[in-house]
């Protein structure tokens, strides 16, 4: 038997906070073989990140390996010191941050920066890091490596600056790379390009790496094990095929059932949920109905001609769900705040129930009667809720404006009755935002929305920052609020399965046009554009547990 | 070379809008100067037996006898053409006063904020490293002990306690020893035309003359530059691309250095060139108490004399000087970082 | 610093003349620090032309040392102090001069052997092209040579090579004092109308920033608002007593009092006269300077009324006020008791003496003060704003903080106002001001020079804005009065009146303390305040 | 003060200062004094044990003894009750001065930093204005042109703060402006003004806090040194700057005390309120808010 690359073993991690010590990482264990491509996946808190951090040694001050042992190659550096760890940094073993253009220096150019990498463990000359720094952009496959080794970061894109990382990363060819969430905030297809070339570099160099995601397709794509934490620990380790088809621990079961798949169903995600598992089937709509929306060549030029929507029209009947899905920079934010009139379009019509709302300015749009009807659940529900209202005064505030209501019996009746909706424990009406956990936050947000009962309801991403499991929940709530209050939602999303899930039609967005629009399940399984393709290809999946 | 241009073109703009800020402050500073109670040609014509007529005749030989609106115009057509006009109190061109004691204010202003950054920086990053030490609170405390002090007064007690007690310092009696000769006039800044001329006697007077002042200065402006230092120091090091250039393997001198301290310098500089430009007009009671012949007290005395012209002048060229200081520290901030030159 | 180094450097600045300045043929020996003043003063010298509106009193001293005059005052010894004596006139660039018996010209016969700073003769023309500018040209020195009938150019009469005739309508007693003051500057006339131009006909701007004279001390540099240095004219014939002892005069602004003071006790600069009262009383006790504490006998501070405004008008609420004061303290603690006071005399009526300013009879009766403003109808008081510039608030502080307090025991209630001097000198020539202190200096000090100058007419300088037919008609009639026994009877009646009106309070004189090294002496208070470099010398 | 603002909940608020000020001494130290001259300018009037404006000429310039702890000065006024007397009138300047220019900046700098375009640029070009000013001169200039009353003073020293705390109020709300609970709260029928006024308001008002506390003390400098130059309030009103600057007149005759108890009490007072100012940041950095 060979000794493990690293050996991770029981190890605790508490960090000092003024509440005194808080436990990181509870007795984690695991060992990756040299050459090994380990997945290490786990929701938000569970200690991912930490257990890299600590084995690199770059935990900050208020961290402390408390219990446990580290071992890389056989050697023990649970608590070894700077200056044992520092040669072995970059030329042992290397990370790749998450966030990458906040991971490099932004005043540095990458050469430099690759240079730098290189000059920390190899006495060279300048030019000749230059030279090796060249080699390694041109490794990572970035174009024009000779003029991008004066580029500074912000003029790269994501993608760039992460093959730049991973330049950084593989210069002194080290042993193991700890990628911690590589791709998180990347478009689908950049993560693919970046995760392939991870895997392929990875393989050819013989180097170990430890892969650090939320993500359980992705771990499953590329690792040859994963380990799943909670809470601190390891609660399962196995094989991807083994773990996604029949895991064993019940943890790891409710993860797998809430990871969208291209077989799952709203109710499937959370089985016991508050949706029953019976399949969505919807009345159609007796033919002549009225439209409640119609956008008509919506155009949204900034500041500097780049146009952000162009030309985009679509309709939408009373309680349809219509799903606007694309990459960043597809314009389907823009659209949603177009739509909510929340800024002025520079060309266009939104017609609403009948009236054309985008005559009126968004300025004066919160006087116009149809404000109440047309509202918005935001991508980040922390970040949309005022961090100095309690959360009965977020749901209390559309009630108050637009609804004209007063503090009072009446007031209270509709807050309470509208967090009963969203399944919000009523003690927490009291709480301020940053006493709320995510899915308490973004229940707030969906209350406060239709609170005012509006006929379209714009969500907004309402899942991006959230964790599989609590997206989930989050899903069905809204299919539920759907199905009991017949909202029309226009769902905005880059996850395309979660589009299909929620929404009976979906458009594609690419650099705000159009690219397809039709049913969901169509599109889905016979997509008719390249580009809605190439999305669908680039989405890492497993095989579901067969149920 | 795309970038010299880039920067061309900023340095232009950045001038052309800046002229409407400069004519604001030319015309609020006449319009406030004309609200002053006090009548310059009573003040000056009080000679033992100045009469009404002779208040009359210097009124009109000042120009005051048209109105406002008249006096505006006529002062904005002299200001075009150079001219800023008479100082009745030193009874000198107003712009010659300047040429003269410009160069003085500025040696002065350069020289406490060199002092200040000195200390300013190295205490800022200490504290940084350390954050909620004893040697940050130490720091801190020590910053704040000094900007706590109104400038006369610490300026009083440096020249009692060295001048007085001690006698370590020359009199405070402003720039040079009154029984040194003078440098050649190169270009006004006393150390530097000593040092070119090779006067190294010289240059160790003018300098002694200049230490107490430029420290008083001094500390009085290093709470905000070391607290800024701090903070931004923190900020970087709390940063993602610092974790990096740990995980790399740099060794620590080289984090400190090349990666955090180049980037905290950003925002110090930004605040060293506010702190330059507030101090070059604020100035003006260390220049009362140090008898510096500088441009500060000249402007002050002209006020409280309703001496309009070198007040008008003064204030028009701070506020050219802060522009122009502002627009230095725009350029160093575009050549040092990169993302700002590229907007 | 070594001594050494200062004196080779002395030497090199001496002998760098500024141009425009011609050094006499020979190398002068350089200027020991010995043989050097360094004088330090809060104010600046802001013009080398005495006759410029807008010139500073420090202008007015420099320019006594560096021009002539035709005469000059005396000096006589008071309490061991030198003070000048403008009853005696001296030969100053004229050697000699007698006035005709009924006063109507005054000939005077220069120095044959005067010359100017360039090494040209002084001439009569010179003389008479000084006098005429004086009269003619727009500045201060036209209103001044009024007061002593010297209104225009036919008044002086060349009367042959060196013999200048000033011929008058009336026996003016104050025509030839008139010819001692500042203003009275003699120019070298050849070579300031060099710089004359048609709108500039007389040099005066170009004489701002040069001298064409002949005085004891030449420019050596000028910086306006900075300094001055002058270093003597060994050439110069026009002293009592030969060359002045100073080779070289430094006169520095140090704006800062307190900084000045510890130059001096440190021995780093030789004199200082502005310095602050409580200052110089440390300085004497600790003994390292030496102190000539001189009353300025040609001033007064006072308190004025605007006569013409309710409830000033009322000479009872005037004589309320009078009675009301705490004269002692307020002298103790606006001056530290260093002056003579003008308060507390003794006289009923009219005083014994017709001198002037003399302490007039104002003494602290709070038990008469009420009943005055009871008789004048306020027994329940009234406000008044009280003001003073912020120049004087050294001493004026103290004062108003006292005037407040103790007329607020009589039902007073007063507003202090500190306001910048620019704007207190606006108020006070425009009359607005009711109730304030300041201070008055007259440089001729005649008695009914004081009286017509500070009492009479809608002007500046009458504080109190008094108008008085009997202090007119006396005023003026004693002007040309020749009979020394009548003029001094309408001096005392003016003073009687001055005392029963109280148009103002007059508070005191303060002292001239001039603040020295302990080795100078021979300082003497001059009438223009300023110092007379060609009398010091050090022992 | 504004720690309460930060954050609603007060047990767990206090409970984080009560955190910071255990890793922070200092700032435990300025709170500390802070409190102790607020309370002794409201006490001013009972604890002083001389009227401040009573002179006693005889007793002039005495140094501190038993009768007079501090010592008196020219008119033999006590130096003690002038200084607590004092206390009450700098405080009132410098919250007067610094509540004006927040109150009016803030609000200034907010609409500006939400609503920008014209409005935004005009008042840009305003407070370039006001920037390019020489501060201190424009103080001394305003003060000697409306005259040197209390109220001008704290006019004078409320407009060149004014430039500040609308950048400032800009510059933190126009990074709030895109924030998901300002869009909500449009969505949610507040107009703008509301939206500034009861949304973004209240949100940077922790934050500057931090600047008003810093400017109080700044503030209080300001006022003395407009007193020493003779543009301070009106004598024998007793204030801090007046005090100092006359004492300061008294330093080369030795009468120390005329000059060191004012300077230390204003040097007390600046040293609390800015290291309370960094204290407050402290206390908000939501970096150290885990």
């Amino acid at each position: 038997m060979t000794t493990p690359l690293l050996q991770v073993q029981d190890l605790e991690v508490t960090f000092a906070t003024r509440r005194g010590a808080v436990a990181a990482l509870r007795g984690a264990s695991f060992a990756l073989d040299p050459g090994e491509v380990l997945g290490l996946v786990g929701e938000s808190g569970s200690g991912k990140s930490v257990t890299a951090l600590a084995a690199m040694g770059l935990l900050d001050k208020a961290g402390r390996v408390t219990r446990g042992s580290i071992h890389f190659d056989g050697r023990d550096i649970t608590r070894a010191g700077a200056g044992v760890l520092r040669p072995m940094r970059g030329a042992a073993f290397s990370m790749i941050f998450q966030n990458p253009r906040a991971a490099l220096n932004p005043i540095r150019s990458v050469g430099a920066q690759v240079a730098d990498a290189l000059r920390a463990h190899r006495d060279l000359s300048a030019r000749a890091a230059r030279d090796q720094a060249l080699a390694l952009l041109e490794q990572v496959r970035i174009r024009n490596a000779g003029q991008r080794l004066e580029a500074f970061p912000h003029e790269l894109s994501g993608g760039m600056c992460q093959r730049v990382m991973i330049a950084m990363a593989i210069a002194c060819a080290p042993r193991l790379i700890i990628a911690d969430e590589p791709t998180t905030g990347l478009d689908v297809t950049t993560q693919k390009a970046v995760m392939d070339l991870l895997a392929g570099l990875t393989r050819e160099r013989g180097m170990a790496m430890l892969l650090i995601t939320h993500d359980l397709g992705l771990a499953a794509q590329y690792c040859d094990r994963v380990a799943v934490m909670e809470q601190g620990r390891v609660v399962e380790e196995a094989p991807p095929a083994a773990l996604f088809g029949a895991p064993g621990h019940a943890y790891t079961r409710r993860l797998v059932a809430a990871c969208p798949t291209p077989s799952s169903t709203i109710a499937s995600l959370s089985p016991d949920g508050e949706l029953p598992a019976e399949p969505v089937a919807r009345a159609p709509l007796p033919a002549g109905t009225p439209l409640l929306l119609e956008v008509r060549d919506l155009v949204k030029t900034y500041p500097g001609g780049v146009a952000a929507v162009d030309k985009v029209s679509f309709t939408m009947k009373p309680g349809e769900s219509l799903g606007l899905v694309g990459e960043s920079g597809s314009g389907k934010s823009t659209i949603s705040r177009l739509v909510t009139r929340l800024i002025d379009a520079t060309g266009g019509e939104v017609i609403f129930d009948g009236h054309s709302v985008s005559d009126i300015p968004a300025r004066d749009f919160h006087a116009a009667p149809q404000r109440s009807q047309i509202q918005i659940v935001f991508q980040d529900a922390g970040e949309s809720l005022n961090p100095r209202f309690s959360a009965f005064d977020s749901i209390a505030d559309p009630l108050r404006r637009l609804r004209g209501l007063r503090d009072g019996s009446e007031l209270t009746k509709r807050v309470k009755d509208c967090a009963v909706s969203v399944g919000l424990p009523l003690p927490l009406l009291d709480r301020f935002p940053h006493q709320l956990s995510g899915g308490q936050r973004a229940r707030v947000g969906i209350a406060r929305a239709v609170s005012v009962d509006p006929k379209l309801l714009v969500l907004d991403e309402p899942t991006a920052a959230l964790d599989v499991s609590v997206q989930a929940v989050v899903l069905q709530l809204l299919e539920r609020l759907r199905r009991e209050k017949g909202l029309a939602y226009l769902f905005v999303s880059h996850d395309l399965n979660v589009v299909r899930m929620l929404c009976d039609r979906m458009i594609v967005l690419r650099n705000g046009q159009v690219v397809e629009e039709g049913d969901s399940q169509r599109i889905f399984r016979a997509p008719q554009a390249d580009y809605t393709a190439e999305l669908i290809a680039a989405i890492p999946h497993f095989e579901p547990l067969a149920a | 070379m795309r970038k010299l241009q880039a920067i061309g073109r900023r340095i232009g703009g950045r001038l052309l809008s800046s002229v409407p800020a400069i004519l604001g402050v030319v015309i609020l500073t006449f319009l406030l100067m004309r609200v002053l109670p006090g009548d310059p040609a009573v003040f000056f014509a009080s000679g033992p037996s100045a009469g009404q007529q002779e208040i009359e005749d210097l009124r009109k030989q000042m120009g005051l006898d048209q109105p406002v609106p008249v006096q505006l115009v006529r002062y904005l057509q002299d200001i075009a053409t150079g001219n800023l006009g008479r100082s009745m109190t030193t009874g000198q061109p107003v712009l010659t006063d300047m040429q003269q004691r410009l160069p003085a204010s500025l040696e002065l202003t350069f020289s406490a904020l060199f002092l200040a950054l000195a200390c300013a920086l190295p205490l800022g990053i200490l504290a940084a490293l350390r954050p909620g030490s004893a040697v940050d609170h130490v720091v801190r405390f020590l910053c704040t002990l000094g900007v706590c002090m109104p400038t006369f007064v610490s300026g009083l007690l440096l020249i009692y306690a060295f001048y007085y007690l001690l006698g370590w310092a020359p009199d405070p009696t402003g720039r040079i020893d009154i029984f040194a000769s003078a440098p050649p006039e190169i270009t006004g800044f006393l150390l530097f035309d000593f040092a070119v001329t090779g006067d190294l006697e010289g240059f160790r007077a003018a300098f002694s003359q200049l230490i107490l002042p430029a420290c008083t200065m001094a500390l009085f402006v290093l709470a905000p530059l070391a607290r800024m230092t701090r903070a931004s120091m923190l900020a970087v090091l709390g940063s993602d691309f610092i974790r990096t250039a740990r995980s790399i393997g740099l060794a620590p001198w080289r984090v400190i250095l090349v990666y955090a301290l180049r980037n905290a310098l950003l925002p110090v500089l930004t605040i060293a060139g506010i702190v330059f430009s507030t101090m070059l007009g604020a100035n003006v009671l260390v220049e009362k108490v140090f008898s510096w012949p500088g441009v500060a007290s000249y402007a002050l005395d002209a006020l409280l004399a309703s001496d309009y012209a070198p007040v008008q002048g003064f204030v028009l060229l701070m506020a050219t000087i802060f522009v122009l200081v502002n627009l230095l520290v725009d350029i160093l901030y575009g050549l040092a970082d990169p993302r700002i030159a590229a907007e | 610093m070594d001594l050494t180094r200062r004196q080779s450097l002395l030497a090199l600045t001496a002998l760098a003349a500024p141009a425009g300045i011609a050094l006499p043929a020979g190398a002068q020996p350089a200027a020991s620090r010995a043989e050097t003043l360094r004088q330090v003063t809060g104010n600046a010298v802001n013009t080398l032309d005495p006759t410029m509106p807008g010139s500073t009193r420090e202008a007015f001293g420099i320019s006594m040392n560096v021009y002539d005059r035709l005469v000059a005052f005396g000096r006589r010894q008071v309490d061991g102090n030198w003070v000048f004596d403008h009853t005696v006139i001296r030969g100053e660039l004229a050697e000699r001069f007698e006035t005709s018996a009924d006063g109507l010209k005054i000939t005077l016969h220069l120095r044959k052997d005067a010359r100017w700073h360039d090494g040209t003769p002084v001439t009569a023309e010179d003389v008479k092209w000084s006098l005429d500018r004086a009269v003619s040209a727009k500045s201060l020195a036209g209103p001044q040579f009024t007061t002593g009938s010297l209104t225009k150019p036919e008044q002086f009469r060349i009367a042959g090579p060196g013999v200048i005739e000033v011929l008058l309508d009336k026996p003016d007693r104050l025509a030839l004092s008139n010819l001692a003051v500042p203003y009275a500057i003699m120019i070298n006339s050849k070579l300031a109308r060099q710089h004359a131009t048609a709108e500039d006909p007389w040099a005066q701007s170009w004489l701002q920033n040069n001298t064409a004279a002949s005085g004891a001390y030449r420019i050596d540099t000028y910086r306006p608002g900075v300094q001055v240095t002058l270093t003597r004219n060994e050439d110069w014939k026009g002293g009592a007593e030969g060359l002045p002892f100073f080779r070289r005069i430094i006169l520095q602004t140090v704006p800062e009092a307190a900084t000045r003071a510890n130059l001096v006790e440190r021995g780093d600069a030789d004199l200082s006269i502005d310095l602050q009262a409580s200052d110089i009383t440390a300085l004497e006790t600790r003994g390292k300077v030496k102190v000539a504490s001189i009353p300025q006998t040609n001033g007064f501070t006072h308190i004025s009324f605007n006569t013409q405004v309710a409830p000033f008008d009322n000479v009872k609420v005037r004589q309320a006020i009078a009675a009301a004061l705490p004269y002692d303290s307020m002298f103790k603690a606006a001056l530290f008791g260093r002056g003579r006071p003008l308060f507390g005399g003794t006289f009923t009526g009219q005083p014994a003496s017709a001198d002037f300013p003399q302490p007039m009879p104002l003494k602290q009766d709070v038990e008469r003060a009420r009943a005055l403003l009871a008789e004048a109808g306020l027994a329940s008081g009234f406000s008044t704003p009280f003001a003073f510039s912020a120049g004087q608030a050294a001493t004026a502080e103290p004062l108003a903080a006292l005037v407040q307090e103790a007329l607020g025991r009589i039902g007073i209630k007063v507003e202090i106002q500190k306001m910048p001097d620019a704007q207190f000198n606006t108020l006070v020539a425009e009359k607005k001001l009711n109730f304030y202190t300041d201070a008055g200096t007259a440089w001729l000090p005649a008695t009914y020079y004081f009286f017509y100058l500070y009492f009479t007419r809608d002007q500046r300088w009458n504080f109190a804005s008094w108008n008085n037919p009997r202090i007119t008609e006396l005023s003026n009639a004693a002007r040309f009065e020749t009979d020394q026994a009548a003029y001094d009877a309408a001096c005392r009646e003016m003073i009687g009146i001055l005392a029963e009106q109280v148009p103002l309070l007059m508070l005191w004189q303060p002292n001239m303390d001039a603040v020295m090294a302990a080795n100078l002496r021979d300082f003497t208070y001059q009438f223009y305040r300023q110092v007379d470099f060609r009398d010091l010398k050090r022992a | 003060m504004s720690a309460s603002l930060t954050s609603p909940p007060r047990n767990a608020t206090l409970g984080h200062i009560a955190w910071v000020l255990r890793g922070n001494p200092l700032t435990a130290l300025a709170m500390a004094g802070t409190a102790l001259l607020i309370a002794l300018a409201v006490l001013a009037p009972w604890i002083a044990p001389y009227d401040p404006i009573a002179s006693d000429v005889p007793g002039a310039l005495q140094p501190p003894s038993a009768t007079h702890w501090f010592g008196t000065d020219q008119l033999g006024r006590d130096i003690l009750s002038r200084l607590l007397h004092g206390t009450r009138l700098d405080l009132t300047i410098a919250a007067a001065a610094v509540g004006l220019s927040f109150a009016v900046g803030a609000m200034i700098g907010s609409f500006c930093g939400f609503v920008g375009g014209r409005l935004d640029r005009w008042v840009g070009r305003f407070t370039d204005v006001l920037m390019a000013f020489p501060l201190f001169v424009l103080a001394m200039a305003m003060v000697a042109a409306l005259g040197n009353r209390l109220e001008n003073i704290i006019y004078a020293t409320a407009i060149i703060n004014l430039p500040f705390y609308i950048r400032f109020a800009r510059t933190e709300v126009a990074v709030r402006r895109n924030a998901g609970w300002v869009e909500a709260a449009q969505a949610s029928g507040n107009s703008r003004g509301r939206v500034v006024l009861f949304f973004l308001l209240p949100n940077i008002l922790p934050i500057v806090a931090v600047q008003i506390s810093l400017n109080l003390g700044w503030a209080i400098l300001n006022a003395a040194g407009l007193s020493f130059i003779g543009l301070g309030v009106q004598a024998p009103t007793p204030e801090w700057g007046i005090m100092v600057a006359e004492g300061a007149r008294f330093i080369a005759s030795g009468k120390w005390w005329l000059v060191f108890f004012p300077g230390a009490a204003l040097m007390f007072a600046v040293l609390c309120f800015n290291l309370l100012g960094d204290g407050l940041r402290d206390i908000l950095d939501p970096r150290m808010r885990t």
